[in-house]
């Protein structure tokens, strides 16, 4: 027993090497999901992180100091989060945190931040909770009720569609996405036909699609992922359905196009990368990233890349890496990225226009913008 | 310690109490079990639940540690029925039903999870030392079950049941009992887990979590307690250790299982034994 | 000569269940081997088969030692058995266990061979599509005799032949084993029944915890008690 | 005397084949009785029936003029029934003497709540060593049992028997694959168990050895009742010895 | 008409599952082994089929190649994995299983990313109408695949002199290897027919889906476990019905009682109900 303990302190003490003490630069720490199911996300992330520290470096780092990114895997787990973000704060000594997880790891994560006082940016996951941790936490992209919101807008009044069904992916994402939807259906005159729920690990909807076919809809409301929206598309579209379908940030990418092929044409998402965008700091990210990452961007590398864009500007702001300046800062900054203008309200959330895609000729371009900001008014607490 | 290490130690802590709670199914009892965190997952949402309706941790711990072991008796008359491969079966089974239940009602949070449960009140190195203190509790609960003579007969029970029978053994209520006792300590586990991350997801505790808390009984040996805790620090530590290697983190996991199975079936207690020559039992 | 087993000795582990055994077959001959149950009949001919570990001594079948040989080597060579309780793949038909008894001989000599089986057995050939666990015990037996028959085998080992079988399919069995002994063919026999192992038999072997405790022609055995009291257990008394 | 264990009308039915018809016995107490009968007779189908592991299709088992035929296994074997196996069956996870050591805390294992509360296992440990000195094993103690020999693991599952304290020992073959020698010395020693004062039941394939130490034979041939009475006159008779012989 | 339609669909579902199921339960009668690594094997044959077509533009040729090499690295996993441990305690093989399957998965990330592949341009996508229901080529061939594979592999077990030898294996392993059926071989034999057969499945659902990812194996992986056990394990005849009845059940499931259970979870209630009453599954083991 007494070997087994001692092999247990140095399993510690190793893991307390490796990380040492350096001033010569500041450290953001973020924690992605390098292996398990999301693991391409975490790449995305790692990619638009490490291209937003490159050009803050490029262009003379943050008060004269080089920024450093420290990245752990937490399989997008919500155990595994805890002790990466506590170790980002006690071992690696970051000043802010960046999330380029899910919702649950986030969720966890933001306590410890919270716990801490280190200011943590959430990049893309959409639980409305996450900011509710505290006032150093805060969000950089819409909410899944805010964009859930505008798809109903961009169904019911842009395209006029009013008999709508809904495809719904059973986790946090699709379910908040579905709240904001129904939530203002019936302002947009939308009738909701019926809704189908699938679970994360399904890539064949033979079932659904024949319901669905069945129900005749005007427009379809599916939310889900690129791996599930791509094979669900061109099964609707292989069985005859041809209503529009309107989706979210969660198709937002190259590879929707490249599994859904053809059917892809015409889908029409919401999300916060608007590809045909003249604003510089989107088209210089948008073109910047395929050189780094070899793929075109997407939504996710954007988010994470506004995220840390985000930290560095409070920072400059605050001429200080003291946690409590690089709050307030980051509170009252104004600021635009490569996701649009960000700045955020009382609790942490980010308002800005929601701008709405479509597929044509095998890419995203640009479809329409929602700018209504009484409809896209994230919560104040 | 810093905040990091106390974390971690946390985390490992609750992962003693589980993979000990499992030892007592599967390693004293010789019942398999593939659904495990379902156990730690009812005690955690009960946990959840009743400390949003204020009740205090005392109270919410022994709910969370009773409704997991009622349900884990219910389960466990499955044992009577079904045995070996089809009951790792049916009880994997239960960690889908349990995941898939959850995820879809409402009143337990749904796919949203938990969020906003209340603080346990302590700091954080109070609240690593309160789990530590379970932690030991329930290595040495095991550690005495394994001495008395419910173990002898947990021991008879998983060597041949038939046997222990016509020595007129009850078979049926010393099964219920490991089942009543491993899953009310999973049960308990989950509570501690529910106010360490003070947020809860139904996929935390799904199939992949279950063949996780086997995979520490089984790398540890099956049946040794001591064994069974030392892989379980080094499985929870490993991925912290390889943290720099992120990206191969998940195959040298794989890998390690693998292997212990393939050269070392007997796990680790194996290599006790080998590198002190007594028999550890 | 057939078989010759000298200084023999088997069993299970580190458990001896035959002794020092000594045993003569002549081509063309039926033994029987007989004694009291657990006396060592079946592992002797289980042995013979290549399905028990031989610990001692060594078989020459037909001048050839085939003491290290694995039991499919020795059914090649025309050793087959019937073991007891017939072991038939019951799940199977009628005609697939044939086939598998025939399994390393070549499909057309499978073919002549099978038909050979069914002009033993009619009955087979009439069930041929039935499944082997269906079948009654005297077919059952049958069937385990025909599938032996498959490989053309030289000698032919039955394990407890009457073992559960009606009086009726008794005789028939018997009444084969005598039909293939006067085609030349070596049988050796463990039998229960005394008196049917004494009527068909032309030797006898008598084993008594694994020792031999009797050993020559069937006529002299007739006329011994020793065999009725070694099976009765009265011998010592 | 009366009967200490008696079994009426057992009928035993596996699938279509009736394994036994109508078969009933009695033991009286003290006494030493061996079932005997051909392979397939049903003897070790008989004693499962008694000990609960065989459901009948009617039947009737009574232990001191208790009925016993609806209690499962273990209740049975505490109303002072003990069996040892055919195939021997030790814990092989254990060592030889922890095998009978667990049998001789029969009474701490009886409930849950007794086998928590009970931590000392030195009476038993003293008791099993007398059971292993009894069948003459007391020096193979401490080896695991996956090391030891059938002679010496079918003394074990005698000691074990006897380490439950029944009022009946029901033996299946235990000198089934053992050497004359051993099978003659565990046979003196079963008798000496039954001599001093243990009812006991026996399946044995050995006859020399059931002759040489039963007080009564019961044979069963089929299934069904053939003969019962004194060991000498049971083999003279002709049924019995057609049984045997073949007809 | 729609119930026709979501019974076409369950079929079509289920004969993915059949064909992943029915080489598990065969490895299953023969070893007693749940081999959960099966999954791996379909996931490589997926990557392997749609490297292959995307590099040299013949599908027959990636099924060729997933189907070889599937079954060539199921032969080497049996002798390499499972044969040292066949006598230990079960769990010992599911462990080692698990252990690879997740290692297999790891290396599928690491070698071909996280994203993803895709056929660059999808082959058997195009639709045929027949009364009125429309279904692409891909999602006939599936059906039929599973109907012809299992077809043969029943002509296989059933007329063939190795079919009926592999049968008499698992029936009696000893009394088999005594009429000079080579076990081993017989073993070899199963894991590659088994392998491939997860293999073919692999293709189908790459084709079906246009998405091969890392992950893909997981569902398969666990689920039909479920099915071989509701089948009665080692009975490829009821294993095929179980799987077809699951895929019609989650047809119906998710339409119908979608807000109460998730897919996988109307599998594992459907199936913890059948082995409470009936605890050798559906069908008979063997």
């Amino acid at each position: 027993m007494k070997k087994m303990m001692l092999i247990a302190t140095l399993c510690f003490v190793v893991a307390g090497l490796g990380t040492g003490w350096a001033d010569d630069t500041i450290k953001i720490g973020l924690h992605v999901p390098l292996t398990g199911f999301a693991a391409s996300d975490g790449k995305s992330s790692t990619f638009g992180a490490e291209l937003a520290v490159k050009q803050i470096n490029e262009a003379g780092g943050v008060l004269d100091k080089k920024l450093e990114l420290v990245i752990y895997d937490d399989q997008a787990n919500p155990s595994q989060s805890i002790p990466v973000a506590n170790k980002l704060i006690g071992q690696d000594r970051v000043v802010v945190g960046v999330s380029g997880s899910y919702s649950g790891p986030t969720r966890s994560a933001a306590g410890v931040f919270q716990e801490a006082q280190i200011p943590y940016l959430s990049a893309y996951a959409i639980h409305p909770d996450i900011t509710r941790a505290g006032n150093y936490v805060f969000r950089t992209s819409f909410l899944g009720e805010v964009q859930g919101r505008a798809g109903a807008k961009l169904i019911g009044e842009i395209m006029d569609k009013k008999r709508v069904i809904m495809i719904t992916l059973k986790n946090d994402f699709g379910k908040s996405l579905a709240a904001g939807f129904k939530e203002k259906a019936a302002d947009f005159g939308i009738t909701i036909v019926n809704e189908y729920e699938y679970s994360m690990k399904d890539r064949q909807f033979g079932a659904i699609v024949a319901k669905v076919k069945a129900d005749n809809p005007e427009a379809i409301y599916a939310s889900g992922y690129y791996f599930t929206a791509g094979p669900l598309i061109s099964e609707l579209r292989a069985s005859g359905v041809n209503a529009p379908v309107i989706g979210q940030e969660g198709y937002d990418g190259s590879k929707f196009i490249e599994i859904a092929g053809k059917a892809a044409e015409g889908v029409i998402i919401t999300t916060s990368l608007d590809r045909d965008s003249k604003v510089p700091e989107t088209a210089n990210y948008i073109a910047e990233f395929e050189k780094l990452a070899g793929y075109p961007a997407d939504m996710v590398s954007a988010s994470v890349h506004t995220a840390v864009k985000i930290a560095a500007q409070a920072m400059e702001n605050a001429k200080s890496t003291d946690p409590v300046k690089i709050r307030d800062a980051i509170s009252r900054i104004s600021m635009k990225a490569s996701t649009g203008t960000i700045e955020f309200n009382a609790l942490g959330e980010v308002q800005k226009n929601v701008q709405n895609q479509i597929v044509r000729d095998g890419k995203w371009h640009h479809h329409s913008v929602i700018d209504d900001p009484e409809l896209l008014a994230p919560p104040e607490k | 310690m810093g905040p990091y290490e106390i974390s971690l130690a946390t985390g490992v802590g609750i992962y003693v109490i589980l993979a000990v709670s499992l030892n007592l199914i599967t390693g004293y009892c010789g019942q398999i079990s593939l659904g495990h965190a379902a156990f730690f997952g009812i005690g955690a949402y009960t946990v959840a639940l009743l400390s949003k309706l204020g009740w205090p941790m005392y109270l919410t711990l022994a709910a969370g540690l009773s409704s997991a072991g009622i349900i884990g008796v219910i389960i466990g008359l499955t044992s009577l029925r079904v045995k070996e491969d089809f009951l790792a079966i049916v009880t994997m089974g239960v960690a889908f039903l349990f995941v898939g239940i959850v995820r879809q009602q409402e009143f337990f949070g749904g796919e949203m999870g938990i969020s906003g449960i209340p603080s346990h009140g302590m700091t954080k190195f109070a609240y690593l030392c309160f789990v530590l203190v379970f932690a030991m509790l329930s290595i040495l609960f095991s550690w005495y079950v394994k001495k008395a003579w419910i173990g002898f007969a947990f021991d008879a029970v998983a060597d041949d049941e038939g046997t222990a029978r016509t020595l007129g053994l009850d078979i049926k209520s010393y099964k219920l009992t490991a089942f009543a006792m491993g899953t009310s300590m999973a049960g308990l586990a989950g509570g501690l887990y529910a106010y360490y991350t003070r947020f809860i997801v139904p996929e935390t505790f799904g199939f992949i979590e279950s063949i996780t808390i086997l995979s520490m009984v089984a790398v540890g040996g099956i049946g040794s307690t001591f064994g069974v805790v030392f892989a379980t620090v080094l499985l929870v530590m490993m991925p912290e250790v390889f943290r720099f290697i992120n990206d191969y983190k998940l195959l040298l996991y794989g890998a390690l299982l693998f292997g212990v199975m393939r050269f070392k079936p007997e796990g680790l207690s194996g290599f006790y034994t080998l590198l002190t020559g007594n028999k550890e039992k | 000569m057939m078989l010759k087993i000298s200084n023999f000795c088997c069993g299970y582990g580190n458990m001896q269940v035959v002794n020092h055994l000594d045993l003569e077959v002549k081509k063309g001959s039926v033994t029987g081997i007989l004694g009291a149950n657990g006396a060592g009949k079946s592992s002797l001919i289980m042995a013979i088969a290549g399905h028990v570990e031989i610990k001692n001594g060594s078989i020459v079948y037909n001048g050839e030692d085939i003491t290290s040989c694995t039991p499919m080597e020795r059914v090649s060579r025309g050793i087959a058995l019937v073991p007891e309780g017939r072991r038939l793949f019951k799940s199977m038909s009628v005609y697939e266990n044939l086939i598998i008894g025939g399994y390393i001989t070549r499909k057309k000599d499978s073919q002549t061979n099978m038909e050979k089986v069914f002009d033993i057995f009619p009955i087979l050939g009439e069930r041929i599509r039935q499944n082997a666990g269906s079948l009654s015990g005297g077919e059952q037996q049958m069937l385990a005799i025909g599938r032996a028959l498959m490989t053309d085998p030289k000698v032919l080992m039955v394990d407890e032949l009457s073992l559960g079988l009606m009086p009726k399919a008794i005789d028939i069995c018997y009444e084969v084993i005598e039909k293939l002994n006067s085609l030349d063919m070596t049988i050796m026999l463990v039998e229960q029944s005394t008196k049917r192992a004494l009527q068909a038999s032309d030797n006898v072997i008598v084993f008594e915890s694994g020792n031999t405790v009797w050993k020559g022609s069937s006529n002299e055995a007739k006329k011994s008690s020793e065999i009725i009291d070694s099976m009765l257990g009265l011998r010592n008394h | 005397m009366a009967a200490i264990l008696s079994a009426e009308a057992v009928t035993v039915r596996f699938g279509g084949i009736t394994a036994l018809k109508d078969v009933s016995f009695e033991v009286k107490q003290g006494e030493f009785l061996s079932l005997i009968g051909p392979n397939g007779a049903g003897k070790t189908t008989l004693l499962k029936t008694i000990t609960g592991i065989v459901k009948p299709a009617n039947a009737s088992i009574k232990i001191n003029d208790r009925e016993i035929t609806k209690l499962p296994t273990h209740s049975r074997i505490r109303l002072g029934l003990a069996l040892t196996h055919q195939i021997v069956s030790p814990f092989k996870s254990m060592t030889v003497l922890q095998n009978v050591m667990f049998a001789a805390g029969y009474k701490k294992v009886r409930n849950i709540g007794l086998s928590i509360l009970n931590f000392s296992r030195s009476s038993e440990k003293k008791d099993a060593m007398a059971f292993l000195e009894m069948v003459d094993i007391a020096q193979y103690k401490n080896f695991p049992v996956s090391t030891m020999p059938l002679g010496i693991l079918k003394r074990l599952e005698v000691a074990r028997a006897l380490a439950i304290k029944p009022k009946i020992l029901l033996l299946d073959e235990p000198l089934a694959g053992l050497n004359s020698q051993e099978a003659s010395r565990l046979a003196d020693t079963i008798k000496l168990i039954s001599q001093n004062g243990m009812t006991t039941v026996m399946i044995e394939h050995n006859l020399s050895e059931v002759l040489r130490i039963s007080d009564r034979l019961y044979v069963l041939d089929n299934g069904k009742y053939l003969a019962s009475g004194n060991p000498k006159e049971v083999m003279k008779q002709p049924e019995v010895r057609t049984a045997y012989l073949g007809s | 008409m729609l119930f026709i339609e979501l019974f076409i669909q369950g079929l079509i579902q289920g004969s993915t599952y059949a064909i992943i199921a029915v080489g598990l339960t065969l490895i299953y009668g023969l070893l007693r082994v749940l081999h959960v690594a099966h999954a791996g094997l379909f996931t490589l044959a997926a990557y392997l089929g749609v490297t292959v077509t995307n590099q040299f533009g013949s599908l027959s040729l990636g099924i060729v190649v997933a189907t070889l090499t599937s079954g060539i690295v199921g032969v080497v996993i049996y002798r390499l994995v499972y044969e040292p441990i066949l006598n230990k305690p079960p769990y010992v093989a599911l462990i080692a299983s698990i252990g690879l399957y997740i290692a297999m998965e790891e290396l599928f990330r690491l070698i071909f990313g996280p994203f993803g592949l895709s056929f660059s341009s999808a082959p058997l996508q195009n639709v045929v109408v027949i009364f009125g229901i429309h279904l692409r080529a891909c999602q006939i061939i599936t059906v039929i695949t599973n109907v012809v594979l299992l077809g043969i592999l029943a002509w296989i077990a059933q007329k063939t002199r190795v079919g009926i030898g592999w049968r008499a294996t698992v029936d009696d392993p000893e009394m088999s290897a005594s009429f000079g059926i080579d076990p081993i071989r017989v073993r070899y034999l199963v894991f590659f027919v088994g392998s491939a057969l997860a293999a073919v499945a692999g293709v189908l659902v790459a084709l079906l889906t246009n998405l091969v990812e890392p992950t893909m194996g997981a569902v398969p992986s666990y689920k039909s476990l479920a099915i071989i056990v509701l089948g009665g394990l080692g009975n490829v005849f009821g294993t095929l019905i179980a799987s077809l009845a699951l895929g019609v059940i989650e047809a119906f499931g998710t339409i119908y009682i979608g807000d109460f259970l998730d897919r996988d979870a109307i599998a594992f209630a459907f199936l913890v109900v059948v082995l409470m009453i009936k605890p050798t599954g559906l069908f008979k083991s063997r």
